[in-house]
């Protein structure tokens, strides 16, 4: 499944940027996540519980950093899987600012597998539309708050 | 096939359930009549710890009208609110709308409270819901507080319900004299939900425009939604085929619909103009048939 | 006459394996990979087989070299055959292959460990579009091959070259025949018990082949033969996917012996989606050369079919039929076909109702549509055009099958009067004129039933049948053809009693139990009356010649004269001449009065091979009319009349054609099996997979010509997929036909409202 | 940890110690050996596990047994009364009204439902009635056949209360 947008930030493209590439802020970032641990460069390990009203599942998985070209663009990876199968996201960030704003473009493709694939096609399209956007809603507060 | 083991509770008494919902706090889910829940459950796609049966409550299932303003205890079933009397004078709407949920097994076991708290995205209630204008009303052990349908609705599978709360009830105004009401669905040709669901209601004044108008619309985006775009187009003017189709154009405007296996994003908009406007012809047949 | 199998059936007392428990029994559940290809690097157990109630957790590792492969019954040209484990040993390569199997104290505790193993996968490259997995480019599905192409097959005949060039046009259409799920209402379960006493182990399975599974299983367990016992209790239901052999039964059996309590599986719904074989999936890529006044004189059609990762027990064959078919019920004189078969990270497909033959009559039925459409004929009178004679039967076609009998001509007729056909054509102009889409859609079909001469089988193409008439008169039974739900027990009491002049009640008939059934190959291919009811059939003319003989030396006259009938065997034309039908029975027990050289009792048995395939036709008529805002099509008349030869119950054949056609229906305007481009099966359930449900479907007019068979002495053909071979093209030359004004010539299935409303809104309806 | 649920099941009252998980159609099948009542699916589509609880049609693989406490219950079991059929079994078996069977059960409760509420049904008000129950055997035709034969026969007898 692609996924892709665009975001405005109200704050400057640097300060979004190091939001985005920091693993502390990623851990907050990231829906349910509940821990994110070094394992490698750029990359961690996390445990995250997703959990949409009944629906919920703890995963395990990975976040690695990459193409990490400051402050324009980076990319995320992120793997997860757990007793429902496996989530695995991947996509690239890119950065601009106008007016002290930051347009975050973001393109890549969401890889689900097991029985969330067979049987929560009918709900993927809403799910991930709102895992970004809770993503990006953080990102604002935390932006916010610098 | 088979659930994941968890903790049960049947509460006695609504205190008892709230103080229990209080306990167990994020870990607990609320049982209804459980065809949202289990199925769920049984592909373990939810695996709550806790599980607080409300179907040993008394109490929580009815339908009365009060001065012209209906309430619909949480636990009353689809088949319940299909079949009501009651409901079938004063706002057909509602049993219109559940006759068109699931099955006659799923009727008989689903309740209000449950589809509603499920939020999913297309389920058939809330379009009704929204076009009645509907209050949730929500009760916690601090007290009762109401939310108003289109507040209720918060995105998929997401609702207003707080920690610790349960929907007990729900009101709204029965229908006003040369009201007409309709729900039209597109079946999802397996599971049955609504690929788009339109539940229309319109209330025509002596000169015969319409002086109330509301459409709710489920299964187009992620959370059910009124459709004020088609609601301005109408209001105040008088209704006829023609102006309800130019209208019913607006059906998805400012909203993002939804993609699946079923339905594009650009089907599901085309759709929803179509059941639209088949929802509004109906209930304006209907409000006439009264004048 | 009603039904003997309904008494228990309507009163819950019927019993499907997980109906059946034993003392001290087991459950188990399987964990399935969710990758498509993927190499297994490691799987940890531990949790599970520490968990409560779990007995043991073997996984591909315990199974090496101590399991055989899943079988294939299917011998073709330069055919490829990955070996093929009851659980996964290093690679995945399909969602849903078994990568470990728990067993414990009751099914709620096994299914709660299968979720405490944890695998480490390593995901490598799928491939699912079977024409991307031909390129040289694509990932392999295994790795040992140099590409991905299964098998190879051909048939060439007539100088299809040649008639092109003599064409007056060439019509060319692609047809993509998309995957389906059988979807038994049973799911597949199997019971297995090991008594080491007599060293017999018991099988209780939901199959449609007990016999066959016997001999398969016992060489995958690597134990005799007669040491197996497979039962085929009540089968909820087959439509081939439960005509193979598969890993379960082997794996449950298997674990049975090894733990030496019985174990019981019964797959989920979810794993009926994933790992149960699955239908159709091909691409069929056609052309036919045609001369103005609608002659066919070739066709050709390169075959491309997505078989999945692996073979099951015929996987590469079915295709094969579909080429042996392709012809359809038209006198066409040359052909030239090309089968690729094709291996892709899916589930294997295999023998779903029909089984190649669909695929054949959509495609030229189709066809035959298109030519009439560019020729702007009337597609009935293509059809009569290039039907062959009555007097041309038995045909030979250039794909070298002879039909056995036939009157086309005469089911069109028929079924063209009962539509009204005229009336509807000056009604659908009407319509038309109004911006309203109705169509009418023609099905000729002829179909291959009755498999069949072993010559053409794998395993063998004869059934077996045994009659026995106890000394009080009843009479027992035994076929080994083993219907699941298709009414043999009543239909083969019906042909017996009839046969011996005694009512239906006293007959009983067993079947689906390998100790008490003669070998037999099993219920598929509409073989069951035509084959397994002729070996009965046969069986019992020996016991009558028997009795006759009996009778006479009773009677002392000349057997010949003895005529059998109500409960008698009289002298002709002596009627008060005459021994009861019971007298002469226990006679040939207490044998002290037999004739010289006369066995006591009356049992005998029947092998019978036919010479040849049975050959039912017919035509169906099916009106439609589409909602040009939303694409949903409206089935407004089903007319099917069909030939099947000889019918001894009418009830028993309706039931067959309507749900026949039911399931066509399916395929026509909802099932489809969709992957994702990663492998995954995202219908994955009945909440996105649709069969249709009573409100889906119309009310279906049902009619008869008959023409008996010459191949079996009952005449009989057989019509268990007469409805779903025939149905599937006529639904969609109907939606085609109404879509007619907007310049539609071909929709692919299944006609989804979306595709049907794109093509309405891009034509400006 | 156990939950004591008592019910009666065609007729009998039965009081047992359940998982509180426990669905109620692995309570009468794999406890009370009522195996007639079949399982088909795990989302609560086929309805080939339907049963009348108090009366009512319901999926017993969405059904707790816990949740069932305290009701009286109808399986296919109990459906024929001191040994005669319910015109709804006695309508499927003379309009061959079933193949394979398995739909069967829950096939039959549900039209003995439709009847009990609605003693003459249309033919679309039947396919409605049986839309939560899938047979891939019948094309459905027969069953519609057989419903309506048992709904003549009741209106002949004067209803027979189920």
């Amino acid at each position: 499944m692609k996924l892709e947008g665009t975001q405005t930030i109200s704050a400057p493209r640097e300060g979004v940027y190091r939001l985005l590439s920091d693993p502390a802020v990623i851990a907050r970032l990231l829906p349910g996540c509940e821990k994110l641990e070094p394992a490698g460069p750029d990359t961690y390990e996390v445990k995250m519980k997703l959990g949409l009203a009944a629906l919920s599942g703890s995963y395990q998985g990975t976040v690695k950093l990459s193409e990490q070209r400051p402050p324009e663009h980076l990319r995320l990876t992120v793997t997860s899987r757990g007793p429902w199968g496996f989530a695995d996201g991947d996509g690239g960030f890119t950065l601009s600012e106008q007016g002290g704003q930051t347009t975050v473009h973001y393109a890549g493709e969401l890889k689900v597998g097991g029985m969330v694939a067979s049987i929560g096609s009918r709900l993927l399209d809403g799910a991930a539309r709102m895992v970004i956007a809770q993503f990006f809603k953080n990102l604002e507060r935390e932006a916010a708050a610098e | 096939m088979i659930p994941a083991s968890f903790e049960y509770f049947a509460p006695r008494s609504l205190e008892e359930a709230l103080q229990l919902l209080a306990h167990h706090g994020t870990e607990a889910k609320l049982l209804a009549g459980g065809h949202s829940l289990l199925p769920m459950m049984k592909l373990r796609l939810a695996t709550p710890r806790t599980l607080i049966d409300l179907g040993r409550i008394r109490g929580l299932s009815y339908i009365r009208e009060d001065g012209g303003r209906i309430s619909i205890g949480a636990m009353t079933t689809h088949a319940e609110v299909e079949s009501s009397e009651l409901l079938r004078r004063r706002a057909p709407l509602l049993p219109e709308t559940a006759a068109e949920i699931g099955d006659v097994q799923v009727r008989n076991r689903g309740t209000l409270g449950g589809s509603l708290a499920h939020a999913d995205p297309a389920a058939d209630y809330p379009a009704a819901l929204l076009a009645l204008d509907a209050e949730c009303v929500l009760t916690s052990q601090k007290g009762t507080r109401t939310v108003v349908a289109k507040d209720f609705f918060v995105d998929m599978l997401t609702t207003a319900l707080q920690a610790g709360e349960i929907l007990t009830e729900v009101r709204f105004a029965a229908d006003s004299p040369r009201t007409g009401s309709a729900y039209r669905k597109l079946h999802h040709p397996a599971s049955g939900f609504a690929i788009v669901g339109v539940a229309a209601r319109l209330t025509l004044d002596a000169t015969g425009k319409g002086s109330a108008v509301s459409v709710g619309i489920t299964g187009v985006a992620p959370k059910p939604y009124r459709a004020t775009g088609v609601e301005r187009g109408l209001l105040g003017q008088t209704l006829d085929a023609k102006r309800i189709a130019e209208a019913s154009a607006q059906a998805t405007r400012g909203v993002e619909p939804l993609s699946d296996l079923q339905a594009s994003a650009r089907y599901r908009a085309a759709m929803a103009a179509v059941f639209t406007r088949r929802a509004l012809a109906a209930a304006l047949g209907r409000a006439q048939k009264q004048g | 006459m009603k039904r003997k199998e309904d008494p228990r059936l309507i009163q819950g007392l019927g019993h499907y394996v997980d109906d059946l428990s034993l003392p001290g029994q087991l459950y188990a559940a399987i964990l399935r990979s969710p990758h498509a290809h993927a190499r297994l690097r490691k799987i940890d157990r531990s949790a599970a087989e520490r968990a409560a109630g779990v007995v043991a957790v073997i996984t591909g590792e315990d199974i090496r070299g101590v399991l055989g492969t899943i079988p294939v019954a299917a011998a073709l040209p330069e055919l490829k055959v990955p070996p093929h484990y009851p659980l996964a040993i290093d690679n995945i390569c399909y969602v849903g292959e078994p990568v470990a199997v728990v067993v414990a104290d009751d099914r709620y505790r096994a299914r709660d460990a299968v979720d405490l193993i944890e695998v480490d996968y390593e995901p490598l490259p799928a491939v699912t579009d079977p024409e991307k997995a031909l390129e040289k480019s694509s990932p392999r599905v295994h790795e040992q091959f140099k590409d991905n192409q299964a098998c190879l097959w051909k048939i060439e005949a007539g100088f299809p070259d040649r008639a092109f060039k003599k064409a007056d046009r060439i019509v060319r259409q692609r047809f993509l025949n998309q995957r389906l799920i059988p979807v038994a209402m049973e799911p597949r379960g199997v019971l297995a018990s090991y008594d080491p006493g007599p060293e017999l182990l018991t099988v209780w399975s939901s199959t449609q082949i007990p016999h066959l599974l016997r001999t398969q299983i016992a060489a995958m367990l690597n134990v005799p033969e007669m040491r197996v016992r497979v039962i085929a209790p009540e089968v909820g239901g087959g439509f081939g996917s439960k005509l193979n052999v598969y890993g379960e039964e082997a794996l449950v059996a298997h674990l049975a012996m090894k733990l030496g309590r019985p174990v019981k599986w019964m797959e989920t719904r979810r794993e009926n989606f994933l790992a149960t074989i699955h239908g159709r999936d091909q691409i069929d890529d056609v052309e036919v050369a045609v001369k103005q006044d609608g002659r066919i004189l070739a066709l050709k059609c390169r075959l491309t079919a997505d078989l999945g990762a692996y073979h099951q027990l015929l996987t590469p064959a079915i295709p094969t039929l579909t080429g042996l078919l392709m012809l359809g019920c038209y006198k066409i004189p040359a052909v030239k076909i090309e089968y690729v078969g094709v291996f892709t990270n899916k589930m294997a497909t295999d023998a779903y109702r029909g089984a190649g033959r669909p695929e054949a009559t959509y495609l030229i039925e189709r066809m035959v549509d298109l030519v009439a459409l560019e020729l702007g004929k009337d597609p009935a009178e293509i059809r009569r055009q290039n039907f062959p004679k009555p007097k041309d039967f038995p045909y030979s076609t250039p794909t070298g099958v002879i039909y056995d009998s036939g009157n086309y001509e005469a089911t069109l007729k028929k079924a063209l009067e009962l539509a009204g056909y005229k009336k509807l054509r000056e009604e659908q102009k009407k319509l038309w004129k109004q911006g309203r889409y109705l169509g009418i859609g023609l099905s000729t079909y002829v179909e291959i039933c009755a498999m069949g001469p072993s010559s053409a089988m794998p395993a063998g193409g004869w059934e077996s049948g045994t009659v026995r008439i106890e000394p009080t008169g009843k009479v027992t039974v035994l076929t080994g053809a083993s219907p699941h739900g298709q009414g043999q027990e009543t239909s083969f009491a019906q042909v017996v009693a009839d046969e011996l002049g005694i009512s239906p009640d006293s007959v009983i008939v067993i079947h689906g139990d390998t100790q008490a059934v003669p070998y037999g190959i099993g219920t598929f291919g509409s073989r069951a009356t035509a084959v397994g009811g002729t070996a009965m059939f046969l069986a019992v003319q020996k016991l009558k010649d028997k009795l006759k003989r009996l009778a006479g030396h009773l009677l002392g006259v000349d057997p010949k004269r003895i005529e059998m009938g109500e409960g008698k065997l009289v002298v002709k034309g002596k009627p008060k001449k005459s021994k009861s039908f019971l007298e002469v029975v226990q006679a040939a027990y207490v044998a002290k009065t037999l004739p010289p050289n006369f066995e006591p009792g009356l049992e005998a048995t029947t092998f019978f091979e036919p010479s040849n395939f049975t050959f039912p036709f017919g035509a169906h008529v099916c009106v439609v009319e589409v909602d040009a805002e939303t694409g949903d099509v409206h089935i407004l008349r089903y007319v099917a009349v069909d030939d099947c030869g000889n019918v001894i119950n009418p009830l028993l054949v309706d039931g067959q054609v309507h749900g026949g056609i039911v399931q066509a229906l399916g395929q026509a305007l909802f099932e489809e099996a969709v992957y994702d481009e990663n492998g995954q099966l995202l219908t994955g359930e009945l909440m996105d997979y649709a069969i249709p449900r009573a409100w889906d479907v119309p009310r279906i007019e049902t009619a008869r010509t008959v023409t008996p068979s010459p191949v079996n002495p009952m005449g009989v053909k057989g019509v268990g997929e007469a409805g779903t071979i025939a149905a599937t093209p006529a639904i969609v030359n109907a939606v085609v036909d109404a879509l007619r004004p907007l310049g539609v010539r071909d929709i692919q299935m299944p006609l989804k409202r979306e595709r049907l409303w794109a093509l309405l809104e891009a034509r400006g309806s | 940890m156990g939950v004591r649920i008592s019910v009666k099941v065609n007729e009998r009252s039965h009081t047992a110690e359940v998982e509180p998980r426990l669905l109620l159609v692995h309570y009468l099948r794999d406890v009370l050996g009522l195996t007639g009542t079949h399982i088909g699916c795990e989302t609560s589509l086929c309805g080939a596990c339907t049963v009348l609880l108090d009366g009512k049609a319901v999926k017993s693989c969405t059904v707790l047994a816990v949740q069932a406490d305290g009701a009286d219950i109808t399986t296919i079991e109990g459906l024929a009364r001191d040994g005669k059929l319910h015109p709804v079994q006695e309508g499927f078996w003379e309009e061959h009204g079933l193949q394979c069977g398995y739909c069967t059960p829950g096939m039959i409760l549900a039209g003995a439902a439709l009847l009990a509420e609605n003693p003459g049904p249309s033919e679309t008000e039947i396919r409605r009635a049986i839309a939560g129950n899938l047979c891939r055997c019948t094309g459905y035709q027969h069953i519609v056949n057989a419903i309506q034969s048992a709904a003549r026969k009741l209106k002949k007898s004067g209803g027979r209360k189920v």
